[in-house]
């Protein structure tokens, strides 16, 4: 049972890990900007688990304070990711915004053709 | 005034943030102008005092909200910070006199207020992340300070502008993404936020788990070297540099990677320590090389751009070659070196762009051809490029001779005396760009644009002046630049009495 | 029990993260999107994280989804196949991932109450939020008053990113003029 | 059309209730879960739901821009204001305790109102892009 869980342990950092890989890939591999934006937020919404799931205790609560429960998990993580959370999503409005500017002057939200319009951009 | 005194440090991130939401009610451009030069004045006159004050007392440090570190987030003010503080500020205030009318000739006339804003918010995030003592807290304001930088980019006249602000959001993001990693790591190696409290920590924590604070130090310093544009992470910089209005391009470039450089530094040897730094993993090599090539592929860029805002970015990313090749030496004349660079290059470096800013201002183009002759029709503009220009390449009497000094003299008390060949060599690369320019300008007969153009007002002339002035002014008086940066190398490597 | 909740979701989160990756209706990327936010928000339930689920809930499912496809409407919905190889970004994407494991390989295992982190500060706001603040939900005293001032940097953030948006959308369209045409206009205008 | 108009009618009959809720969420923030971001992006959705079913300019009129941009900058105000008063009264900045006789009482009352000043900032902002984006459409 103890080497299961151990498994199960490590299990979740590695999925969070591919989690936070793969929205790094789409970030770079592709060149369609809305889909650029998607694997960002992918990317930065992976990190959360990075923060959150270390720290998590098991047997634990939500850290409201309440008599009838005596562990609880940290709150810390909780209040730095709910920063992060804002930020992804003002970044990725603001980008979304830039998007529609460079459909509306170029005709396209394909980076690579607008790089060959461009030149070098 | 005692309330005041006693609260500095807070009232540095406080009023210009203050004022950019007050120029977000205002609708009319000068409004916005008045708030964000009232905003932007303020804050050197705080960051002077603060600098005086630990000069005199030592590490000031206030705590927000009253809550003790690391319970609470801490404002922690030390030579280095109070150094970096100054030059932003200082920056910022000083290209506030230009603004008016150059962003009233780039900026469509109701959106100028908001465009003060972000100047603002900009300002704020960057003077936020360099007085904090608390890493997470860097975090928050490296975004308002990126987020408002992406827009200012994004105000640009051209369609590039465009393309430009949004690659740099993306690499931005990825980098502040990395950060955040970064701090991950350390948080679980240590379980502090507080920068102070973590170094404390850090080394306990690297006996017993040692990768975890390693992969900190990789994510670290990754995030942020795409932050600095540190070579070949910089390809955002050109064309964010090129696309964005005069101003912004002028106030970004004296003091947005220069932020940047400063959290590098402030990692590697106030949190870090030299010991993990540049003895657990090759950072420093990798730095050096990095460095190196920057100092050279990026200046050979530049030599080739036809657009001369493209041409002074490329340059750019050569001088923070030369900060990090500083940092990478790790001892005291070096990081002197880099230090004082940071300075040297804002105030060379804005100056540049300033009177690049007023030829767009005159003739709507910053390209090379345009400014064919323009140096007998904008004599004084010019004579500022030329100074500003000089003190790139490093020639005697300028700011940038003394920063590459103490860099030629701390790759030699390394003994890596190929380096200061390195050092030379890259300089005359700079004096073909810069020359380039100036042969344009003052040996060519003048462009159609460049024929009818003149002077701008005293009001654009005089912050170009001022910044020409200090470019030969810290050439010969060192005390207060490299004096101060010899002090924090000192302080930052554990040697002598620096505070 | 926890732990296997848990190790579940993640896997379906990977799951959508791959159809993600695929899809080239970006209208389905969205779509997708989404219930990879609804599928994080569960994990953070089950994490104890209930103010961040909410967020994430009410954030990447919800506002997100909105603005993605309000620019959906204004540009295209397909997405192209990239010229370029993409062999460098997954060159990239690996590299970071092997150092994301060697780094994470030394860090305590899951739940464990003995971690560093559950031992130095977050402990102090445990104990002392309800006699400080009289506030029971410590994610609240602690955003709002220990680390109060982050949170007035991430509110300036959304003001930061609203004002951009505003700046950026509003007025008249501007189809893309060139710098050179701007210089040409400047020259007959002197 | 049939639909259509048991959605409307749907909708209209749940916006008092999703404003309750996001009232609910905001001031019961304290004791379970839920805040200001919250509650803010909860009443941005409210509006946004009622622009879709009903169209963006009776969304307008029941909200209208230039309210929603006088927002924006209002709660970051409001926020930051805490903090000055706070200062103003002899505290560090944004030391609530010292806007009540009893530190407590006054960390209360601070969070409250720091919460109120990101739900407007937040809900505003929400709103505000979301029309931005609606308005470029035409």
């Amino acid at each position: 049972m103890e080497t299961i869980g151990k498994l199960v342990a490590h299990y979740n950092y590695v999925v969070t890990i591919f989690l936070m890989v793969a929205g790094l890939y789409i970030v770079i591999a592709r060149s369609n900007m809305i889909k650029k934006l998607v694997g960002l937020s992918l990317f930065q919404t992976s990190v959360y688990l990075l923060y959150i799931e270390p720290g998590k205790i098991i047997g634990g609560t939500a850290p409201i304070i309440d008599p009838a429960f005596k562990v609880y998990s940290n709150p810390l993580p909780h209040v730095l990711i709910l920063t992060a959370i804002v930020v992804g999503i003002a970044t990725v409005a603001l980008g979304l915004a830039l998007v529609v500017r460079i459909y509306e002057a170029y005709g396209t939200i394909e980076e690579d053709e607008i790089f060959e319009t461009e030149g070098e951009a | 005034m005692k309330l005041v005194a006693a609260n500095l440090p807070a009232l540095q991130v406080l009023i210009p943030l203050v004022g950019a939401l007050l120029a977000a009610f205002a609708r009319r451009g000068a409004t916005g102008w008045a708030i964000a030069l009232v905003a932007s004045w303020l804050a050197p006159v705080i960051s002077i005092t603060m600098l005086l004050r630990v000069l005199e007392g030592g590490v000031i440090s206030y705590h927000l909200g009253g809550w003790a570190p690391p319970i609470g987030i801490e404002y922690r003010v030390d030579l280095l910070n109070a150094f970096v503080l100054v030059i932003v500020s200082t920056i910022g205030a000083v290209v506030m006199p230009f603004a008016r009318r150059s962003v009233a000739d780039e900026i469509d006339g109701d959106k100028q207020s908001w465009f003060y804003a972000m100047y603002l918010l900009c300002l704020a995030g960057l003077l936020g992340i360099s007085v904090t003592g608390d890493a997470f807290n860097i975090f928050v304001f490296l975004e308002i300070s990126s987020l408002s930088s992406y827009v200012l980019v994004a105000m640009g006249r051209s369609r590039r502008s465009l393309l430009a602000a949004f690659q740099y959001l993306i690499v931005g993001t990825i980098g502040a993404t990395f950060y955040v990693i970064g701090i991950g790591f350390l948080y679980l190696a240590t379980g502090s936020l507080n920068i102070a409290d973590i170094a404390v920590r850090l080394g306990p924590a690297m006996a017993e788990t040692p990768r975890p604070v390693l992969a900190a130090l990789a994510f670290l310093t990754v995030g942020i070297s795409l932050k600095l544009a540190l070579f070949p992470l910089h390809v955002w910089l050109p064309g964010a540099y090129a696309g964005a209005p005069s101003l912004a391009t002028a106030f970004l470039a004296g003091t947005s990677t220069k932020v940047a450089i400063y959290v590098l530094i402030r990692l590697f040897f106030s949190v870090f320590g030299v010991g993990i730094t540049f003895n657990a993993l090759p950072v420093g090599e990798v730095l050096l090389v990095l460095s190196v090539a920057a100092m050279f592929i990026a200046s050979l860029s530049a030599v080739s751009q036809g657009d001369v805002k493209r041409l002074l970015a490329y340059s750019s990313v050569a001088q923070v070659g030369y900060i990090t090749l500083g940092i990478s030496l790790a001892n005291v004349s070096g990081l002197t070196g880099g230090i004082v660079h940071i300075f040297n290059h804002a105030i060379m470096k804005t100056a540049l762009f300033l009177s690049l800013g007023a030829i767009v201002y005159r003739t709507g183009s910053a390209g090379l051809s345009d400014l064919a002759g323009i140096g007998r029709r904008m004599p004084l503009t010019m004579a500022v490029f030329v100074i500003g220009g000089a003190g790139l390449i490093g020639v005697p009497g300028t700011a940038g001779f003394i920063s590459k000094w103490y860099l030629a003299v701390g790759a030699l008390e390394r003994g890596w005396w190929p380096l200061v060949f390195l050092i030379v060599a890259s300089s005359l690369i700079a004096v073909l760009y810069i020359g380039r320019v100036v042969e344009v300008a003052w040996f060519r007969e003048p462009s159609a644009v460049a024929a009818k153009a003149t002077d701008p007002p005293l009001s654009m002339l005089l912050p170009m002046f001022v910044l020409a002035a200090a470019t030969l002014y810290f050439g010969f008086e060192t005390q207060a630049s490299a004096g101060l940066a010899g002090r924090i190398a000192e302080g930052l490597l554990g040697i002598g009495s620096a505070r | 029990m926890e732990t296997f909740i848990n190790a579940v979701l993640l896997t379906l989160l990977a799951a959508v993260t791959i159809a993600i990756a695929r899809q080239r209706n970006l209208f389905g990327v969205v779509i997708l999107a989404g219930i990879y936010s609804f599928l994080m928000a569960s994990v953070l339930l089950v994490l104890d994280a209930v103010d961040v689920a909410m967020t994430e809930a009410s954030v990447g499912a919800g506002v997100s989804t909105v603005f993605m496809l309000g620019a959906l409407h204004l540009t295209r919905t397909l997405e192209q196949r990239p010229h370029y190889s993409a062999f460098v970004p997954l060159l990239v994407a690996v590299g970071v991932g092997a150092a994301l494991i060697w780094g994470t390989i030394g860090l305590p295992p899951f739940g464990t109450p003995d971690a560093v982190i559950h031992k130095h500060v977050a402990p102090v706001y445990l104990a002392d939020s309800l006699k400080d603040t009289l506030v029971p939900n410590v994610v609240t005293s602690t955003l709002a008053s220990y680390r109060g001032y982050d949170t007035l940097g991430e509110t300036t953030v959304v003001f930061t990113a609203a004002m951009g948006v505003m700046l950026l959308l509003r007025g008249r369209r501007r189809k893309g003029a060139g710098g050179d045409e701007r210089a040409k206009s400047k020259g007959e205008q002197l | 059309m049939r639909l259509d108009a048991i959605l409307r009618v749907v909708v209209k009959l749940m916006l008092p209730f999703m404003l309750l809720f996001s009232l609910y969420v905001q001031f019961h923030g304290e004791l379970g879960p839920g805040g200001g971001f919250q509650a803010g992006v909860i009443a941005a959705g409210m509006v946004i739901l009622y622009a879709l079913i009903f169209g963006v300019r009776e969304a307008k009129r029941l909200v209208p821009q230039a309210l929603v941009e006088r927002l924006v900058p209002l709660g970051v105000l409001i926020y930051l204001g805490t903090g000055l008063v706070a200062m103003l009264l002899g505290g560090n900045y944004l030391d609530y305790s010292t806007l009540a006789h009893d530190s407590r009482h006054g960390q209360e009352y601070g969070i409250m109102a720091v919460e109120l000043g990101v739900l407007i900032t937040v809900s505003s902002s929400m709103l505000a892009i979301f029309y931005a984006f609606v308005e470029r459409g035409r």
